[in-house]
């Protein structure tokens, strides 16, 4: 599925497609994407969900998407953003892909992104979504079917609002997304709160932070801690005996199908905000559960929603035109329609092509012996990013 | 003022925490002078055995039990088949070859487990609070960690100090040729040495493992803290390794409980948040390079 | 006589209980041969140690040509005139011998911070390194790894290298150790023809070797010098015989 | 003069490269063989320490970054039109190569010589582990950077400015950067064979005796670790234009690995070492990714075979077989 550099068949095969290059790309060819994302090292389980949601899309279609033959050229970026931009080089370059899509992290993201969209290529991000590109750095070529990264801590700023708490502890790691979380969160919930503290990135041990917490004494506490941070957090808020006294609220990240299984009951009954579950009522979404459980074995994940959604998006785009990628203005537009039933139900792009879409507050559950959430509630609808004026397009 | 001394303690926790890696590795470093960058591997190999057994059965003591010894066997093994002969070689080769070694291990485990971080518990009649002092409620779980660290030093003190091994151990350091002479194969007496240094790290994975996340990758962050730990203990000395883990513990824990703080009497608020939270990151480090102007071979140097 | 050109009076150097050196005299005078001899873990190679700064003393002086230097450390005394050898031998094992005496020559330079011309065609130290050489007679082996030279001809480049320096002071540890009589002939030989040109303080077990060379000689057992004087009253010294020498000649 | 001309033939080959894949879709390579070059650049700059001072730095990685966040901050503020400084006097940011690139080189020239008078005062064991961790204290410093993107990285507006030379063109860059490593090698083949080099491979080989001839070594060692660190900026200012990005994961630990890993694959203290390392390294790491997503666990045992039965690098491996089979031959 892969393809490496020294493929000599393949080089082979280039050159003599270079000689036709000359030749119009007709319909008939397969569209090319090019999936750059995590599937090795740290944080690899949201690149492989990603990646596992797409195909499910295309294996739906038979290998199509909307009608049309799809080649996807998947590559490992090993979370390095040098790496992620010489594959993204080399895609461009040697592969034509079209459209690219499949960036987990913000930083490869701002990596990548700005260039291949200056090149013409269309980018679908499946995941990450930072305020540059949602503002300043936008571009008419780049959408983002997941959220902007603030969507779910504003949510929960709300939601904790609106349930009444009045003293807020806060924290996050000290690093650009952990800064944009909190303000995310003070932007709805008010700057009034009684703690506000950065954590070491990578940090395990939140004993200092956890007695310092207690010690102030807060009626709720807010944290986004992504990936081994939170899941540390939580055993740990949990054996302090706080879990009870002062609950936590926080985005889906920390508890998330990827996740709650290593959390165990800690998690149990914590109220957190996504803008996706696997109980959302409508057909698509029902059918999205299903299949992916039957193909993979395990529940879907957030992330592999979103990466389920990019391809189907796309797919939408291409039935649009007919398959033909050289209409980059009329392919364009039917992104920008956004005319597919996503897994969330009602789905459409603002201004800045970011999600206009619900953000829904739920509820860690047990099903049987499996923790997973159930929804609750809604926090936003039709949520709209803060960054759409800052974008120019 | 309560505060201060149970933020004091967490230090000594992580400390403890942080001795159970170091005890292992600095072993290793002194008797074998071998440096063993995988010994974060047998850390998260522990931790990983542990959870998977505790998972199985959902008993954590059967966890530890498994863990220990078969994360001991990992380590032989490895050191069998690798390691052995690294001993006459260089540091640079031995570097080399243990970082080959944490890529295996780190990919190993995820194929086997997957990507996913495991879940692990402690056992339930640690799972409550203890009020140490009053108004302070500490987690049982830390509790245990601290008594049991203590121990694993006592226990360490006294096999270096007073057993026949631990004299072979020390001899072995020193004078390979005399430790043959007296009839022992040293080169089974290093394979043991680095099964209990394994062991010592499946401990200390294990016993990370329901405060911490058990994900791949795990023993890596809390190597290079390892080592900042033994720059400033000195190799070898598992008293300074002692030593050095919970001066690590105590300066990381009260950085970042009150260096923010502390900055906000002379800055903005929304700077000393930004600015103290960095410094505190930069403790250790800052501790480390003050201890190396003062003594450029750690506090307790083994070696002359 | 005239101010001795190696002064070390009461020096101390102990590992943890055990006194290496405990209190140990010593003048040399200007090319002089002065030998230190006595029975195995009497601290002779410790006092060439800590005269050479590699090991720091616990307490006493060390003068070299009036200047005391105690506290100095092994680079500075090197400049100041002190050269030694080792009991095992310790050149650089990759460089040819030529080269090894050539950055011996170097090191009496200000600095050797040349980052341009290279080394092997400056031709003033070359020059100086070929004649080093060629006093121990290794011209022939100019261009050979320091590492494939036979044991005796690297302690004949270790006297070259110390020898290229000018030193005033040559601290020989154990020269003729390993050596087969052939060699050790030659060593002795080689030292002989030194003689006069530059003081030399000799730790030696060959006793031949050291009656055949040494001005003086101090004898040396656990630590404390018990014998002083010119080799013949060393010979009769009952004490030494006792202690020492005695076992020899029985 | 005979071994001059597998060097010569690899210079024609890379001078003649961008012509050979202009007219195909292969315009990629550029790009990965510019890569090939910087990490080249950066092995060499260890090598120097590492191969020829017997130093196991394992925080190159901290030097390279800091070289790269050089040119990233530098460019942002001259693009944002934002001075870096308003005291004591106004200073600006700048696009400039000739300006950036050996600002580069300052600032971590500096930086090593902080690192490097602290950790040369030890050695062996503990400079590898002092050096590690001095390179994560300043890996940490970079994250949470706030004002420079701290974990997400800052994003270059352009590349470098260079006089006539219009870097934003891959081709451009690549000759320039061919152009610096070939500058670089030859004044490192310079400095290897003169005093200094030649004094500081005697420390290497014997560092006891060298201070016994009355040489001060802390001192060379510490200018030769100064020199590598300046270089490796050098190279970090070069990737980051490269890339058009910066970012933390420049610094982070498993890199200066690999740097060990470039210089060792090519065979420590070997002048051109670093280049068959750094080809190699990059292109393995391309194929075996290609292969599966589980690559590591070929990777490292690769490593493990290399230090166990390749010790002289991949040069060795070669040229060992070869007068293997010439003796063979001849019996």
């Amino acid at each position: 599925m892969t393809k490496g550099l020294l493929g000599t068949r393949r080089l082979l095969g280039l050159a003599a497609a270079a000689a036709l290059l000359a030749a119009p790309a007709s319909a008939a060819e397969p569209v090319k994407i090019g999936m750059i994302t995590t599937l090795s090292g740290g944080g690899s389980a949201l690149g492989i969900d990603v990646r596992d949601g797409f195909q499910l899309a295309l294996d739906e279609e038979g290998g199509m998407l909307g009608g049309h033959k799809v080649e996807l050229v998947v590559e490992d970026d090993g979370r390095k953003p040098d790496k992620a931009k010489e594959i993204a080089d080399r895609m461009v370059a040697r592969d034509k892909v079209q459209i690219m899509t499949g960036i987990i992290w913000s930083n490869l993201a701002i990596a990548v992104v700005p260039k291949v969209t200056k090149d013409g290529v269309f980018y679908v991000s499946p995941n990450a979504g930072p305020s540059l590109l949602a503002g300043k750095g936008c571009h008419r070529n780049y959408f983002n079917v997941a959220w902007q990264n603030d969507n779910l801590h504003e949510a929960m700023g709300k939601h904790v609002k609106d349930q009444g708490f009045e003293k807020l502890y806060i924290l996050a790691p000290n690093y650009p997304a952990g800064k944009d979380a909190l303000s995310g969160f003070k932007r709805f919930y008010g700057d009034d709160v009684i703690g506000e503290v950065y954590t070491k990135l990578g940090q395990k041990d939140y004993a200092a932070e956890i007695a310092a917490l207690r010690d102030a004494k807060p009626d709720a506490v807010f944290f986004f801690l992504p990936g081994g941070m939170g899941i540390s957090f939580l055993k740990q808020y949990s054996q302090a005996g706080l879990m009870n006294d002062v609950p936590v609220f926080g985005p889906a990240f920390s508890f998330d199908q990827t996740i709650l299984g290593a959390v165990g009951d800690a998690a149990l009954g914590v109220v957190n905000s996504s803008q996706w579950n696997k109980d959302i009522d409508n057909a698509a979404n029902k059918a999205f559960v299903e299949s992916f459980q039957k193909a993979y074995g395990r529940l879907p994940s957030l992330y592999a929603s979103q990466g389920y959604d990019a391809a189907r998006l796309i797919a939408s785009a291409l039935k649009a035109v007919g398959g033909d990628l050289s209409k980059a203005d009329a392919f364009r537009a039917a992104l920008k329609a956004a005319e597919f039933d996503s897994v969330r139900g009602s789905f459409k792009f603002g201004a800045n092509h970011h999600p206009v879409q619900d953000i829904y507050v739920r509820e860690v559950v047990k099903e049987g012996d499996l923790l997973t959430n159930k929804i609750i509630g809604k926090a936003f609808t039709d949520h709209a990013d803060a960054y759409a004026g800052d974008c120019k397009m | 003022m309560l505060l201060l001394i149970e933020q004091v303690l967490n230090g000594l926790q992580l400390g403890v925490t942080l001795f159970l890696l170091a005890a292992g590795l600095t072993l290793v470093l002194g008797i074998m002078n071998l440096v063993n960058l995988a010994h974060g591997s047998l850390y998260m190999v522990g931790a990983f055995i542990c959870a998977s057994v505790a998972g199985a059965t959902g008993s954590f003591l059967l966890g530890l039990v498994v863990a220990l010894p078969a994360t001991a066997l990992v380590g032989m093994a490895v050191e069998l088949v690798v390691l052995r002969r690294l001993y006459a070689r260089d540091h640079l080769d031995q570097v080399l070859a243990t970082f080959g070694l944490i890529l295996f291990f780190n990919e190993l485990v995820r194929i086997l487990w997957g990507p996913r971080a495991l879940f692990l518990d402690g056992p339930s009649w640690l799972s409550g609070t203890v009020e140490i002092l009053p108004g302070i409620p500490y987690p049982a779980f830390r509790l245990a960690i601290i008594v049991l660290g203590l121990a694993v030093a006592l226990f360490l003190a006294w096999l270096t100090t007073r057993t026949r091994l631990g004299m072979l151990i020390r001899a072995g350091a020193s004078n390979r040729e005399m430790v043959s002479a007296l009839g022992v194969d040293v080169r089974w007496l290093y394979t043991l040495v680095f099964g209990i240094g394994a062991m010592l790290a499946a401990l200390a994975g294990v016993m990370a493992g329901p405060i911490y996340a058990v994900e791949v990758g795990m023993g890596e962050s809390i190597l290079i803290l390892t080592f900042v730990v033994i720059v400033i203990g000195g190799i070898g000395s598992i008293r300074g390794a002692f030593v050095g883990s919970l001066l690590v513990g105590v300066v990381d824990t009260l950085g970042r409980a009150f260096l923010p703080g502390l900055l906000k009497l002379f800055l903005m608020p929304a700077t000393a948040d930004g600015v103290g939270a960095s410094l505190a990151s930069m403790a250790i480090y800052i501790l480390m390079a003050a201890v190396l102007i003062w003594r450029p071979r750690g506090l307790f140097p083994a070696h002359a | 006589m005239a101010e001795p050109l190696l002064q070390v009076e009461g020096l101390v150097k102990a590992y943890g209980a055990v006194r290496a050196c405990d209190g140990v005299a010593l003048q040399i005078a200007a090319g002089q041969i002065h030998a230190v001899i006595g029975p195995n873990g009497a601290g002779k190679t410790t006092l060439i140690g800590v005269i050479a700064g590699e090991l720091p003393a616990e307490a006493g002086i060390i003068r070299l040509a009036g200047r005391a230097i105690t506290r100095s450390p092994v680079q500075a005394r090197a400049k100041q005139g002190l050269a030694r050898t080792y009991q095992i031998t310790s050149v650089l094992p990759r460089f040819s011998a030529l080269d090894n005496v050539v950055l011996a020559a170097l090191a009496q330079q200000r600095h050797a911070f040349g980052f341009w011309r290279p080394l092997r065609r400056e031709a003033a130290l070359a020059e100086r390194a070929a004649a080093a050489l060629a006093r121990v007679g290794l011209e022939a082996e100019r261009d050979r790894p320091a590492a494939t030279l036979a044991h005796g001809q690297q302690r004949q480049l270790e006297i070259a290298m110390a020898l290229v320096a000018e030193p005033k002071l040559l601290l020989l540890d154990e020269p003729t150790a390993g050596m087969g009589p052939e060699d050790s002939a030659r060593i002795v030989a080689l030292l002989k023809a030194l003689k006069g040109g530059l003081a030399i303080l000799l730790v030696e077990h060959d006793m031949d070797a050291v009656f055949a060379l040494a001005d003086r000689i101090t004898v040396m057992v656990n630590g404390r010098p018990i014998a002083s004087g010119p080799p013949a009253a060393i010979r009769a010294d009952a004490e030494v015989r006792r202690a020492y020498l005695g076992e020899d000649a029985a | 003069m005979r071994d001059l001309w597998p060097l010569a033939l690899v210079l024609l080959a890379a001078l003649a490269l961008p012509f050979v894949v202009a007219g195909m879709d292969l315009a990629y390579v550029v790009g990965i063989a510019t890569r090939i070059m910087i990490y080249a650049l950066a092995g060499i700059s260890l090598n120097l320490i590492l191969g020829y001072g017997g130093m196991v730095s394992f925080g190159h990685a901290a030097f390279f970054g800091t070289g790269a966040y050089v040119v990233g901050i530098l460019s942002t503020h001259a693009t944002y039109g934002e001075p870096l400084t308003t005291w004591p006097f106004e200073v600006g940011g700048t696009e400039q190569a000739l300006i950036a690139w050996p600002l580069a080189m300052l600032a971590a020239g500096l930086l090593a010589l902080v690192i490097g008078a602290l950790s040369l005062r030890t050695a062996g064991l503990y400079f590898i582990m002092i050096t590690l961790a001095f390179a994560q204290m300043i890996f940490f410093f970079f994250v949470s950077l706030q004002a420079y993107g701290g974990e997400d990285g800052l994003s270059l507006f352009a590349r470098s400015q260079a006089g006539p030379l219009d870097l934003g063109d891959d081709r451009q860059f690549y000759y320039l950067v061919l152009a610096l490593l070939a500058l670089v090698l030859f004044l490192k083949s310079r400095l290897i064979e003169a005093r200094f080099g030649r004094v500081l491979q005697g420390i290497r080989d014997n560092e006891r005796r060298m201070r016994a001839l009355g040489y001060p070594t802390y001192r060379y060692k510490l200018v030769a670790f100064v020199i590598s660190g300046a270089l490796a900026g050098l190279a970090g200012a070069l990737i980051a234009n490269q890339t058009e990005f910066v970012s933390p994961a420049f610094l982070d630990w498993p890199r200066s690995g690999d740097f060990i890993v470039i210089v060792v694959l090519g065979g420590m203290g070997r002048l051109y070492g670093p280049l068959a390392g750094a080809a190699l390294f990059l292109l393995l790491e391309e194929v075996l990714a290609a292969w599966t997503e589980h690559w590591m666990i070929i990777l490292g045992p690769i490593l493990v075979l290399l230090v166990l039965y390749a010790r002289g690098g991949v040069w060795d491996l070669i040229a060992g077989r070869l007068s293997r089979r010439k003796a063979g031959a001849d019996g």
